[in-house]
């Protein structure tokens, strides 16, 4: 945002985070990392704040006040969802009372009607301030982004040649006479 | 209550323990736990008091088994620590599911409250007798009989979020025209985010002009339903990484307290260097947790040089943390049976943390007594939230809030576990329990630790780092204790089949310590307020799942601590 | 210009015809009769003031009504009536607030019930028609007799609501107090009549001559019985009691215009009688000083919001009292230009108390009209619902606080000017000014803060509605007047600086040569051009921008921040009661003194006395009884002193 | 001459108006450089301002528009005092008894935006603005001590008579100028007496509500109301001609505001009742200062 | 006076910031970053999904084009490096990196697709090509042709064979 290029003011919203992220959040404001050089404060109140640092899987009991301080925050506002817990729901992404970092929440706004706003993901666990720096230098458009999606898709060509030599090999050793089918075993491992 | 007229002579060791608790139940003895099974009907009562009360043990905590795949019983097991034998009693109640009630003892022992509440909650076991039998932890909305901790149910059952959630946020009460009731003061909600706390927890204040006139805890939920997710998916070595990330400030205590659990219930035993390298890491964690605690006192006091200087000095305690783990704070050396292989501390590492430890020591006793000895530090904390040794006692607080206000507790030193068995340890003790003392009490702890860290490394001795655990028996019971940097931390564990755990559930130090909050912020003054809850060092990711009554809904009463806590 | 001459008979034909109508017709239609008419009368006195001071004429009549003449009835036999520069400037007061105040009563009045009204109409036009009365005659003997009447009349105005216990309470305490009060009126006209005026009662005969110790007494027990009237500090306590029964417009008028006409003749008294002197000045400023400090800090405490106005009352009189003895004081020190200052000062701001105190209280009745309750700590976001009243309200409060482009400023400027150039004694009481000055500032944010804004409130908003149109339309009336006397201050001046003329023509020499007919140019020896008119401008000047950056910018409505927890709104009202609890018990000497007094002094007296009230209190009930016993006194004094 | 006057006073206001922000800045630079942080660049302060000012306000509280208008007449009274205060220039549109009129602008400016933030509703507001209005009437007796000690040595109310009061060398001015150095840092609202703001306990104090542009308009004036009683009490100090004005003002006003960082961040925040006494103690030593004023020393 | 002893020992500590958006900071050599796979290694076998305890691992088999994909999710990964220990053939490595934000969701992923291998004898693809390439040649001659059957395929053939040994 070309408003942020310069001054950034912060509010902390933690939903039930264990915390860690949030020391790393206070860690960045400390003298080693100081944020306030980069004209990053982090003010009290939400209407004072322009970026929300999020922290937290989103418990299903801070919903309610989760809700109401995100909307506290006036509009041209940015959301940076800090640590794994904001960016996935970190270990307890499944379980029942909790809704998955911040994508759970933003399905909840949208039931609400309301608009999700820009979001920023710093993923950590947890993040060290100077990802959290990142995250905020790439909030305010300074600095680049050194992560992208990579895939990796296998050649089919040799893979089916493979194939074909390795069952070429089967019937080269058992010709002929197949066994009939015999009733499927459930193996005990189970898989998630 | 009390059974009054056994004058029996009470007993010397741990074996005539077991045949005293005879006439109660069936006792049974295994190693440091003694379990009494199939109480005899309406001796109950009296065996908890004859325990809680008379030998001086001490009441820990409950734990709610659904056991109906294993012997078709609910299964309630109250442990008692009775120092005096080093002994666990855990007293086994049984609740056949179709009529699951069971005798409650929160009239004999008000700590027990919560615990049994929580099993009502989770497990659906009803305790008759029990003074508040109300929901405690489960959200707002959470459907009537649906019990997350039964077997049965899916630990990813997502339920939809109610409308009333949505509703909530957006309801304004009407103005409604109600007289000025007598107790109507003003409540200032020092509430899930305000900047004084960093965690979402929720202090209602009563004020009347600037003077706090009473002051409520609404429990906040933090609870992310960690035992359940440990149960269903992750296997013994997974779970200490989740254990470590039940509290950001203290996750190592919790993983080294799960890692002994197991290890009690198995019967490894520890090589002696995963031991001094598990002593080492507590430590440097103590330390962390200190300088941070000290850096948010600073604050709050407005004192922000303060605050910049304690950070700064954590800065370099984290470095060391991140050479020596590979990370700043989740240090994720822990697994059963001992340390993981890259985790090892050799000699050059060794040499490191001396070197950054004197470091830190030099650099820390050059600011601290001057910063405790200014005039305005001392005149915000001095006399301000006094928690006197009665109350400590009556509300049964832990660690240094303890030993601020005069009482010696401590897990390394009276029942050592990891190499604290092969170093002695000094605790600081104050008496006048303001937050000026608490301040005191960290301060020696951090000097007491870093010479720890030095004795330790001088005796690290040579072993292989983790135990064989190709093989941990099922169905076994242990009991981990360890010393965190708010009180002690006691983790139960019950062994299961196919390398999982049957049932596991940590219990926090920062809940004892919750209970004395409220009664040390009346009277005081608001501007007071944060310091005071920051003065216990709350960690309220820690006591997640053990969490006071909330207020919202009609149905749930609020907490009057008054009425809580009677007990010890 | 014969009809001219006799138009001050105007206002008494008026009221005399209201009184007399009103013994007879009963309910409703007496109080609109007696309103209208008063209404009329107040008009006329407006026109005659204007009169006077446009055309510099003063009038002079003598009813000669006791044909024998006596050597000792010859002061008694002539009913003297003589309006200059002085009288006229207190017309203007009592005409306007009576005006605006009768406006405000014709709507206000129905919210009460009909049994009382005509003894409630009766009194009123009577205690407007005492006041006009008391102020136009010239002569000491008649002055007391209309003193006695406002005194009577206002009593059976406080004490209007029967059912109220404690309006009938404050209504004894007040008549009882005041009574002791017009004792020691009596006695010292008399001895100053008697002994050293050879029984010549006209105001210009009288000349005490404060230097011998007769003289001294005299003026010691007249300065005593007006002091208790004008409700300075030793004697105040009668005032937070009395005025918050009465109704609201009532309740204008009295701290508005009847606690003045003490201070009219203190001046007289100190300006005409006797030559002001050193000691006079002295005792008269420390009074003032005195009565500011503690009536204000009281003020600080106090949770309903008449009670809070009456208080600052107190608190506002010690002003005036401050500036009249800082006047005495430099008199006597030869200092005539800042004795000029500080007079003026002192006539300004009693005009200024005049209107944003009655505003104050009209406000405070309104709101008592539509939501029926003076409990600050329960009211709260009013100004949705009353956005006049609201917008009358603040203006008075910033007034009456001393913010520069509103009238309480320039009435204060004035008296610090003159308090901190004189050096000594009046520096100190000059400090305890501007300090106290902060103190009504705070304490009327406390009062408007509570009353109009914070949407938390505990009463059912939802039933109250804007006061009717007659009603806020008059609260806004003084509001607009409060804002053009701070901005103009030449209009205020104009009016004061005949007065000078009159009563202290010394000064008025010296003013008038070394300073332009706009006292606002007081420029001591150099090019000085304060003027509030040039912050008017600036302030405009500024305005589009702001309503350009307010008004325009349509931004979202949030909720108030509680930090995300679902606290109830009701439960979120910061109460009256907590506002400054810290600074009341850091600065709680002040209380700690006053309460021993109270204890000690207002304890004992009162009960004593009202239980003899009590005794009689079948007697007094009856309003005949009250007037023949009145009657009786009166043609007693005749008798003794015919003979 | 009035409108050279006029003109001196308006170049005044624009000064004050742009330094003010500047000087936040220096400060903010060594609160860190004293806490071992690089801190901000110097224009930081105006970097935050110009942001705020292009972000759109937040509307609450029962009448929102006071709630919002209050912000800007607080702004505009201390503009009006910046008029006729000789800062860089040594004139400025002085008359008569500006000296009380300096004292009520300040005074009334915080009165604004006290009803301003008070009618906000939330109930850290009201105890923020609770505690500033206690302690602005603490701290306003003692000013009227000082302005009574000064009318009595320079004998006039007009600012360009009083104003170099270091003109009338004696014991009792001495004593003053040290007790007014020490209010104007209180007036500073300096961290030990930073109590309406205070940031970890309320959130923010009587600014919670405001946002955006109103907000940016609340940091604005509480710049300028430091730098405006800082030049106020140079003017004490230092001669009124033209030569002083230019070059030792600016200098003076720097190294102050240094001098008052340095002991502000050596200090925590102090209860509001301590403060309060601390004031009342202040204001003995004035009572008694002004007598020795009046006995002739 | 033990105020100002503080802030001159700060100055004389001096200033700690590092420069880090512009210039690079030292990171030790053992710190816990981004997991990255290495594609060529990877068999697609499961071994770390199943050791990552939050699933920031997920494996899913698409029968319709044959292929198996293993996704990694950075944004629930806690660096635990639990993975690196369980992977058989090191193809999953703990990188030094943690400058990890990113704008949209979808740069947290890193998607490793393998052809699936079907079994000769019921065609039910079971595991990857790549896996079972390996397994035939790391088993000594005779057990190879086994090796490349379906498990259960290969069940009901040795049980098939094994009736005719004992007879």
């Amino acid at each position: 945002m070309k408003l942020y290029r310069r001054s950034l003011w912060v509010f902390h919203l933690n939903s039930g985070s264990c915390n860690g992220c949030d020391i790393e959040i206070l860690n960045a404001l400390a003298p080693r990392q100081d944020a306030e050089r980069l004209g990053v404060k982090l003010v009290g109140s939400p209407r004072h704040a322009d970026a929300i640092l999020f922290t937290g899987p989103v418990t299903r009991e801070a919903l309610p006040s989760v809700v109401r301080a995100i909307q506290a925050v006036p509009e041209p506002k940015i959301v940076l969802a800090v640590g794994a817990c904001a960016c996935g729901g970190g270990i307890w992404h499944d379980s029942y009372c909790v809704l998955g970092g911040i994508q759970g929440l933003y399905r909840v706004l949208k039931s609400m009607g309301v608009a999700p706003p820009k979001t920023i993901y710093v993923p950590g666990c947890p993040p060290k301030p100077e990802a959290i720096i990142h995250g905020i230098m790439l909030a305010r458009g300074l600095a680049g982004q050194r992560q992208a999606r990579s895939e990796y898709f296998e050649e089919q060509g040799p893979a089916v040649k493979a194939e074909e030599d390795l069952h070429r090999l089967f019937h080269k050793c058992f010709p002929g006479r197949l066994p009939p089918k015999t009733a499927r075993v459930e193996w005990g491992v189970t898989r998630y | 209550m009390r059974s009054s007229g056994i004058n029996q002579v009470r007993p010397r060791n741990k074996y005539e323990l077991m045949i005293d608790l005879r006439r109660f139940g069936e006792p049974r003895l295994r190693g440091k736990y003694l379990f009494l099974s199939r109480i005899k009907s309406g001796r109950l009562r009296d065996l908890v008091d004859y325990l809680h009360w008379r030998l001086g043990g001490y009441y820990s905590t409950s734990i709610g088994v659904d056991e109906r795949p294993l012997d078709g019983y609910f299964h309630v097991y109250h442990v008692f620590v009775l120092e005096e034998y080093g002994v666990y009693v855990l007293v086994d109640l049984i609740a056949d599911p179709g009529h699951p009630v069971v005798e409650s003892i929160t009239p004999v022992v008000p700590a027990a409250n919560w615990a049994e509440r929580e099993i009502m909650d989770f497990i659906g076991v009803k305790f008759r007798g029990h003074p508040e039998p109300h929901r405690l932890i489960l959200p707002d909305d959470w459907p009537e009989n649906v019990y997350p901790l039964r077997k049965d149910y899916p630990y990813d059952d997502k339920l939809p979020t109610s409308d009333k959630i949505a509703k909530l946020v957006r309801e304004s009460s009407p103005a409604t025209w109600e007289p000025e009731a007598p107790g109507d003061h003003t409540v200032i909600p020092v509430g899930p985010y305000h900047p004084a706390l960093h965690e979402p927890e929720y202090f209602e204040l009563f004020v009347e002009g600037e003077k706090i006139v009473d002051a409520r805890y609404k429990g906040f939920m933090v609870h992310r339903g960690i035992e359940k997710i440990a149960e269903s998916r992750l296997s013994y070595n997974q779970v200490s990484f989740i254990a470590e990330r039940i509290c950001g400030i203290c996750g190592f205590t919790h993983s080294t307290a799960y890692c002994q659990a197991v290890e009690e219930a198995a019967g490894i035993d520890v090589p002696e260097r995963a031991e001094y390298i598990r002593s080492i890491l507590l430590e440097i964690e103590r330390i962390h947790s200190h300088f941070l605690w000290m850096g948010v006192a600073f604050h709050l006091l407005g004192y922000d040089t303060g605050f910049m200087i304690m950070w700064r000095l954590r800065e370099s305690i984290m470095d060391l943390a991140e050479e020596l783990t590979g990370s700043r704070k989740m240090y994720g050396a822990n697994i059963v049976g001992g340390i993981r292989d890259k985790w090892d501390i050799r000699d050059d590492k060794a040499a490191l943390i001396k070197r950054m430890l004197d470091e830190i020591r030099e650099e820390y006793l050059k600011y601290i007594p001057k910063i405790i000895s200014l005039e305005e530090i001392k005149k915000r904390t001095r006399g301000v939230g006094v928690l006197s040794r009665s109350d400590a006692r009556k509300y049964s607080v832990l660690g240094p809030h303890a030993r601020a206000s005069g009482i010696k507790t401590d897990v390394r030193k009276y029942r050592p576990y990891a190499a604290y068995k092969y170093v002695n340890v000094e605790i600081p003790v104050l008496d006048d329990g303001d937050i000026y003392a608490r301040m005191i009490v960290r301060h020696e702890e951090i000097l007491a630790s870093i010479d720890l860290i030095h004795r330790l490394l001088d005796n690290i001795p040579k072993t292989p780092l983790h135990a064989d655990t190709s093989y941990i028996p099922e169905r076994r019971h242990g009991i981990g204790c360890t010393e965190a940097p708010r009180g002690e931390d006691l983790h139960f564990v019950i062994t299961g089949r196919d390398n999982k755990l049957y049932r596991w559930r940590p219990r926090a130090p920062t809940y004892n310590n919750l209970l004395s909050v409220p009664a040390m912020l009346r009277g005081e003054y608001l501007a007071d307020a944060p310091i005071i809850i920051a003065s216990i060092d709350p960690c309220f990711s820690c006591t997640d799942h053990v969490v006071v009554v909330d207020l919202r809904s009609g149905r749930r009463r609020p907490l009057r601590t008054r009425g809580v806590v009677g007990g010890r | 210009m014969t009809l001219l001459q006799y138009v001050f008979l105007l206002p008494i034909i008026f009221l005399s015809v209201s009184t007399v109508s009103t013994f007879y017709i009963r309910g409703r239609t007496a109080s609109i009769i007696s309103s209208i008419l008063s209404l009329a009368a107040c008009l006329s006195m407006l026109f005659l003031s204007i009169n006077v001071f446009l055309y510099s004429k003063t009038y002079r009549y003598d009813f000669i009504y006791w044909p024998f003449p006596s050597r000792t009835m010859n002061g008694f036999a002539v009913f003297r009536i003589r309006i200059d520069a002085l009288s006229a400037y207190f017309i203007f007061i009592i005409g306007l607030i009576g005006a605006i105040a009768t406006i405000y009563g014709l709507k206000y009045i129905n919210k009460y019930s009909t049994e009382h009204m005509g003894f409630f109409s009766l009194n009123y036009s009577l205690f407007i028609l005492s006041m006009y009365m008391a102020v136009i005659v010239s002569d000491l003997f008649w002055f007391i007799v209309f003193w006695e009447l406002m005194t009577l009349s206002s009593q059976f105005l406080v004490s209007f609501e029967k059912e109220k216990k404690r309006a009938i309470w404050a209504g004894y305490k007040y008549f009882t107090v005041t009574k002791i009060g017009s004792e020691f009126i009596i006695i010292g006209s008399l001895i100053a009549v008697f002994v050293l005026n050879n029984f010549n009662t006209s105001f210009r005969s009288i000349s005490i001559n404060a230097a011998e110790p007769l003289g001294f007494i005299t003026v010691l027990l007249m300065f005593i019985g007006l002091a208790v009237k004008a409700a300075v500090v030793p004697f105040h306590t009668w005032l937070p009691d009395a005025h918050p029964e009465a109704p609201s417009h009532v309740s204008a008028l009295l701290s508005g215009v009847m606690i003045k006409i003490p201070i009219y003749m203190m001046i007289r008294l100190f300006y005409e009688f006797t030559a002001p002197g050193l000691v006079w000045g002295i005792i008269v400023s420390t009074i003032g000083a005195a009565t500011l400090t503690v009536g204000t800090m009281y003020a600080l405490k106090q949770t309903d919001s008449k009670r809070l106005l009456a208080y600052h009352s107190v608190g506002q009189i010690g002003y005036i009292v401050l500036g009249l003895g800082a006047s005495l004081l430099l008199v006597s020190l030869k200092d005539y230009l800042l004795a000029g200052v500080a007079l003026i000062a002192c006539l300004y701001h009693l005009v200024n108390h005049a209107l944003f105190k009655s505003a104050l209280f009209l406000t405070a009745g309104s709101v008592e009209y539509a939501t029926g309750l003076r409990d600050l700590n329960r009211l709260g976001g009013l100004a949705r619902y009353m956005p006049y009243t609201a917008l009358a309200a603040l203006i008075a409060s910033l007034s009456i606080s001393g913010i520069p482009p509103f009238n309480g400023f320039v009435s204060k400027w004035l008296v610090y000017c003159s308090t901190f150039l004189a050096g000594g004694l009046l520096l100190v009481y000059g400090v305890l000014a501007l300090f106290i000055s902060s103190v009504t500032s705070a304490s009327f944010i406390k009062f408007f803060t509570t009353m109009f804004t914070r949407e938390a409130s505990r009463i059912n908003a939802s039933g109250v509605r804007e006061v009717p149109r007659s009603m806020s339309s008059s609260q806004l009336v003084l509001g607009i007047l409060c804002i053009v006397f701070g901005v103009f201050p030449l209009v205020p001046l104009s009016l004061i600086l005949p007065v000078l003329g009159v009563e202290a023509p010394h000064i008025y020499d010296v003013i008038g040569r070394s300073v332009s007919i706009n006292i606002g140019y007081i420029g001591i020896g150099s090019s000085a051009h304060f003027y509030p008119l040039v912050i008017a401008v600036i302030l405009s000047a500024f305005l589009p921008l702001i309503y350009v950056v307010v008004v325009k910018g349509a931004d979202a409505r949030y909720e108030p921040w509680t930090c995300g927890s679902l606290v109830e709104k009701r439960k979120l009202l910061y109460p009256a009661r907590s506002y400054y609890k810290d600074f009341e018990e850091v600065f709680g000497e002040i209380y700690s003194v006053g309460d021993y007094f109270y204890k000690m002094i207002v304890g004992i007296i009162p009960r004593r006395v009202y239980s003899a009230f009590k005794r009689f209190v079948g007697l007094a009930e009856d309003p005949v009884v009250m007037y023949m016993v009145m009657l009786a006194i009166i043609v007693i004094a005749l008798l003794v002193m015919g003979v | 001459m009035v409108w050279l006057n006029t003109l001196y006073g308006v170049l005044n206001a624009c000064f004050i108006l742009l330094v003010g922000p500047l000087i936040d800045g220096v400060e903010r630079k060594i609160r860190a450089r004293l806490q071992n942080r690089r801190g901000p660049s110097i224009l930081q302060t105006w970097y935050d301002l110009v942001k705020l000012l292009r972000k759109p306000a937040a509307r609450t509280g029962v009448p929102s528009t006071l709630f919002r208008l209050s912000v800007y007449i607080g702004f505009v009274n201390l503009l009006i005092v910046s008029l006729f205060i000789p800062s860089i220039l040594c004139g400025g549109m002085g008359f008569f008894g500006d000296l009380i009129l300096f004292i009520y602008l300040l005074s009334s400016s915080k009165v604004f935006v006290l009803i301003g933030s008070y009618s906000s509703g939330s109930p850290y507001a009201s105890i923020g603005s609770t505690r500033e209005v206690s302690l602005s009437m603490a701290s306003e007796l003692v000013l009227a001590e000082i302005i009574a000690l000064i009318a009595l040595s320079r004998s006039s109310l007009l600012l360009s008579n009083v104003f170099p009061v270091t003109a009338v060398l004696r014991p009792s001015v001495l004593i003053g100028l040290g007790v007014l150095g020490i209010i104007v840092y209180i007036e500073h609202s300096r961290l030990p007496f930073e109590i309406g703001e205070a940031e970890p306990e309320l959130a923010g104090g009587y600014t919670i509500e405001y946002a955006g542009r109103d907000l940016g308009f609340i940091l604005w004036s509480n710049t300028i109301r430091r730098t405006l009683l800082t030049t106020f009490l140079i003017d004490l100090i230092i001669p009124l001609d033209v030569l002083y004005h230019l070059v030792i003002y600016p200098v003076l006003l720097f190294s102050i505001m240094i001098v008052f960082t340095a002991i502000e961040t050596g200090w925590g925040r102090l209860r509001i009742d301590i403060s309060l006494k601390y004031v009342k103690r202040l204001s003995y030593v004035m009572w008694g200062v002004i007598l020795l004023a009046l006995i002739g020393y | 006076m033990n105020r100002i002893k503080v802030l001159l020992e700060n100055l004389r500590r001096g200033v700690v910031t590092e420069q880090y958006p512009f210039k690079p900071i030292r990171v030790p050599e053992r710190l816990r970053g981004k997991p990255v796979i290495d594609p060529d290694k990877c068999a697609g076998c499961g071994a770390c999904v199943n050791a990552c305890p939050p699933n920031a691992l997920t494996m899913r088999d698409d029968k319709h084009s044959s292929m198996r994909f293993i996704v990694l999710f950075i944004g629930r990964c806690i660096y635990c490096g639990k993975c690196e220990e369980a992977c058989p053939f090191g193809a999953i490595r703990l990188t030094r990196e943690f400058e990890l934000a990113a704008e949209n969701r979808e740069d947290l992923y890193q998607v490793v697709g393998l052809r699936l291998y079907h079994c000769p004898l019921c065609g039910e693809p079971f595991t990857t090509v790549r896996l079972i390439k390996r397994v035939v040649e790391a088993l000594p001659e005779e057990q190879r042709a086994a090796a490349t059957l379906c498990p259960r395929c290969r069940e009901s053939v040795t049980a098939h064979y094994r009736s005719y040994a004992r007879r």
